[in-house]
């Protein structure tokens, strides 16, 4: 029999709907948080407000023409996506590219490694609550890649620069000086930031041992890239499966063994300066020579599938495409990293604080135009 | 280095364990029939020498006479991936079994399929739609499907 | 503490997801037509009649020195609009830098970001809960036209078919300082505007519209 | 999670945010103070030589959304192509250039300005002689290296905030 007392205690499980328009979601992702008081009990990630059909709309453009669509996927590095799909056409045609092209290519796929980690450690503090400041330290960072993106291809964001064989145009000339005084002073910057926060009370308090995620569970959800090589997963694309010259160049892949928030921010921070590290030696190996195989613009490769996947900053970023020798994909499938990384959230949120909740999800890196695609 | 099992081993290791499940052996992945699959899965998943752990993918290609499920396998402790492949016949409610139970991984992309593709996945725990609304009319990414 | 499945407290997840879909269908029913762009019938109504006093010019000079925007950017552009906001371009020399997470706190909507016919409701929704007076920017391709997405299944061939759009600024995504000159034409308009507007008696094309929301707003 | 003395991490914090007082400002102020952008800026809008312009429709083809309608009738005369109708939605166009890239004859350009908001969707929509290249209308670099030369140097952040337009 209960008394009164236990009675008045007594809680229910109540349900929260958070998104689609969540100012610390990264996109327009939904969640029905399932709550007792403040401890999350059960997430139900909802999707699909940002899924805009790109895997049919590939099916009916030429496969130069599906670049500007990979652009889009993931926005905030979109030449990792350019180079994932090229990847996956070369494969597919059996198309070799130059090595100036080869070398280009890892510089910028190095250059946008590095302004997606500044973009997802940022908001990931932004998230735990340093509104504002170290965010806007490491969009500094972002703008200044920015600019010499810019000077490449001409847009800021989208970059649409790596074509099938090759990439669209030459670098200019006064890119690769930019490049390497660049380079030292993210070296500082990134020592300076690392002063700024290494120590930092608040910052362990909300993320050290919080949204813990095992090595097994990682692997099971088949979970990639930084997210898994924080849990221990010494698992990288570019060491296991060089594509492009990746085997040319010396790195360390950095992992750390407790799987948390705060060792998913250090392993994103140690992977920036092994980008540094990788485009320090690409910049004195740079050849001469076309940057351009010479492939028409529209090509028909024999018909048959592949999978081309590369390590995009987020993780394991693949194009399963299949052709019937027509100038379009018959099917393209999208293996986006960030839908699945997503799998695992449910398991690191269960216990947590609903403010952790945010913590936990923003640690993760997803952009929502990857996962709904 | 991430290289395609070649398909003659690991053909072989599976006919001794399943006589009659691999229908046919390419060069780079193996078509199996689809109600032995979450017993190959499960076989290749824990199997010594194999331990195939990790699922890179799931998807499904329409070839209008039959919908092709395609998974392809990592295994992160020797390094090497496989691609295994399921047909259905039939147009109307294709099943295929689900890998859900094995891989947790496969949770979602099978929801992802049976969303754009119309292929349910049997044995699933929350089999609906992931991207788009309830009550969409169809599966867009079917050949046949128009607006 | 655990869930009791049993409970009746356990929401049907289905039945919503139902219930959504209801909606997006009965919108996607209902937008066939354009709205028309709000320039064309505010300054036919500007031409009747214009009194501009020095109060209306304060009260202008209020509204677009300190546009607040609600928060609204589904995609591509919001990377943009965040380094709009960045240092380098730092939106708050024009009054701006406050981002509300309330609607009903904010007066302008930057749509930065494909429009899927999932979120159209939504947006909608975010679109009638501000106060008045409201403008709307259209930033980016997809929020004119839908951009490379406009043949697909699921995307909302530009903005101006929910909500009307006040200032179009092309570019996929337009730069930061494209979007400022965007902000800056949208505080023209506003200068040129009557400071009180009466605008139930201008032909507000909205107010035609179904909406399949007011449901929620009787209750 | 110890720590040896209470707060230290913090004032490390605010030594650094500090310091940024003493640094150059990285703000552009834009409407006086303008950036000079990219050399091969993908500006919004797209520039179309009539008389380089064959009509051989290649543009089209390379469009990956069909943005370009352009109608030709046949100069029998000349025997050539006659371009009647050349039109650009810029409202729609996302400006990849792969049309840029894929001309034969070079005789499309994209523009090198950026400020083209407008109050009215119908102004987007540009025809025939609305394309050509004007003193309000430049033409950027992209895939043209001969005019990128001729253009400003671009203004870097990492070497200089801002720098003031002749």
């Amino acid at each position: 029999m209960t008394t009164t007392q236990e009675i008045s205690l007594q809680t229910e499980p109540f349900v929260l709907n958070m998104g689609p328009l969540h100012p610390s979601t990264h996109g327009v992702y939904r969640m029905r948080v399932t709550l007792d008081g403040e401890v999350v009990l059960d997430i139900e990630p909802m999707f699909g407000y940002l899924h805009r059909g790109i895997e049919k709309l590939m099916e009916e453009r030429t496969y130069t023409g599906c670049i500007p669509l990979t652009d889009r996927l993931d926005y905030a590095s979109a030449m990792g996506n350019n180079l994932a799909y090229c990847v996956a056409v070369e494969k597919l045609a059996k198309i070799r590219v130059p090595e100036r092209g080869e070398y280009i290519r890892v510089i910028t796929a190095e250059m946008i490694r590095i302004a997606n980690h500044c973009l997802a450690v940022g908001s990931m503090l932004n998230d735990a609550g340093a509104l504002g400041t170290p965010f806007f330290y490491l969009w500094n960072e972002r703008e200044k890649l920015y600019d010499l993106f810019e000077m490449l291809c001409g847009q800021r964001v989208l970059h649409n620069y790596i074509r099938i064989g090759g990439v669209s145009q030459d670098l200019p000339d006064e890119f690769l000086p930019a490049l390497e005084k660049f380079v030292p002073q993210l070296h500082k910057f990134i020592n300076e930031f690392e002063f700024f926060l290494k120590q930092n009370e608040i910052l362990i308090a909300r993320a050290q041992g919080v949204g813990v995620l095992p090595k097994d569970v990682a692997l099971n959800c088949g979970i990639s890239g930084p997210l898994a090589r924080a849990s221990g997963i010494k698992r990288d694309l570019r060491k296991d499966d060089p594509y492009s010259v990746y085997d040319r160049f010396e790195f360390d892949i950095p992992t750390a063994e407790n799987g948390d928030c705060y060792d998913r921010y250090r392993v994103r921070m140690e992977e920036m300066k092994q980008s540094l590290h990788i485009i320090d030696q690409a910049i004195k190996k740079v050849p001469g020579g076309p940057f351009r195989a010479k492939v028409p613009q529209i090509i028909r490769p024999p018909a048959g599938e592949a999978y081309g996947h590369i390590e995009g900053p987020k993780g394991e970023l693949g194009f399963y495409l299949v052709s019937d020798n027509s100038i379009a994909p018959y099917r393209c499938h999208i293996r986006s990293t960030s839908f699945i990384n997503l799998t695992a959230l449910r398991q690191m949120v269960k216990g947590w604080k609903i403010a952790d909740l945010i913590v936990i999800f923003g640690s993760i890196d997803i952009t929502m135009g990857e996962v709904d695609r | 280095m991430t290289t395609a099992l070649s398909a003659k081993e690991i053909v072989s290791k599976l006919s001794a364990e399943f006589p009659d499940a691999v229908k046919e052996a390419g060069a780079d992945s193996v078509l199996v029939k689809s109600a032995s699959l979450p017993a190959v899965t499960e076989y290749l998943k824990t199997a010594d020498g194999l331990k195939f752990d990790y699922i890179n993918y799931i998807t499904a290609i329409d070839y209008y006479d039959y919908f092709e499920v395609v998974y392809m396998m990592t295994s992160t402790e020797y390094n090497r991936s496989v691609t295994l492949k399921t047909r259905c016949e039939t147009r109307n409610r294709p099943t295929v079994p689900s890998l859900a139970g094995i891989y947790q991984g496969a949770d979602w992309q099978e929801r992802e399929v049976y969303d754009l593709m119309g292929i349910t996945f049997k044995g699933h725990p929350n089999m609906k739609r992931v991207f788009l609304w309830e009550g969409f009319d169809g599966h867009p990414l079917r050949k046949d499907w128009n607006k | 503490m655990e869930i009791d499945e049993n409970k009746e407290y356990i929401y049907d997840s289905y039945q919503l997801d139902c219930d959504e879909g209801k909606i997006i269908e009965q919108m996607k029913a209902s937008t066939k037509k354009s709205i028309p762009d709000p320039a064309d019938w505010i300054d036919a109504d500007l031409k009747r009649n214009i009194v501009l006093t020095s109060l209306d010019w304060v009260i202008d000079w209020a509204r677009r020195s300190s546009l607040w925007t609600a928060i609204c950017y589904p995609a591509c552009c919001g990377m943009e609009w965040m380094a709009t906001l960045a240092p380098r371009f730092d939106g708050s020399r024009f009054g701006m830098e406050i981002m509300r997470a309330s609607p009903r706190q904010a007066d302008l909507l930057i749509t930065a970001g494909t429009l899927t016919w999932k979120m159209a409701p939504n947006v909608r929704r975010i679109y009638n809960q501000m106060a008045e007076p409201k403008w709307v920017i259209a930033m980016g391709a997809c929020g004119i036209s839908g951009g490379i997405f406009r043949s697909g299944y699921n995307v909302v061939p530009g903005y101006n078919k929910i909500i009307p759009v006040d200032v179009y600024v092309p570019g996929c995504p337009p730069r930061p300082e494209a979007l400022l000159y965007g902000i800056q034409q949208l505080q023209k308009k506003i200068g040129r505007a009557k400071a009180v507007p009466d605008l139930s008696e201008l032909p507000n094309p909205l107010n035609e519209l179904p909406n399949p929301l007011k449901k929620d707003k009787k209750k | 999670m110890q720590f040896k003395f209470f707060g230290i991490g913090m004032l490390k914090g605010l030594a650094v945010t500090i310091l940024h007082i003493f640094r150059r400002p990285s703000t552009s102020q834009y409407p006086e103070q303008r950036l000079n952008i990219s050399r091969r800026s993908r500006g919004n809008e797209l520039i179309w030589d009539r008389e380089k312009c064959t009509g051989c429709a290649t543009c089209a083809k390379a469009c990956p959304q069909g943005v370009i309608e352009i109608v030709t009738s046949t100069d029998m005369a000349d025997n050539k192509y006659k371009v009647e109708t050349y039109r650009v939605d810029t409202g729609y166009c996302i400006m990849c250039g792969l049309c840029v890239e894929a001309c034969p004859y070079d005789a499309l350009y994209l523009g090198y300005s950026f400020e083209k908001a407008k109050y009215r969707r119908g102004e987007f929509v540009q025809t025939n002689d609305e394309l050509k290249e004007s003193p309000q209308r430049p033409a950027s670099g992209y895939f043209h290296p001969d005019i990128a030369k001729k253009l400003p140097k671009q203004t870097l952040l990492i070497e200089k905030a801002t720098e003031k337009r002749k």
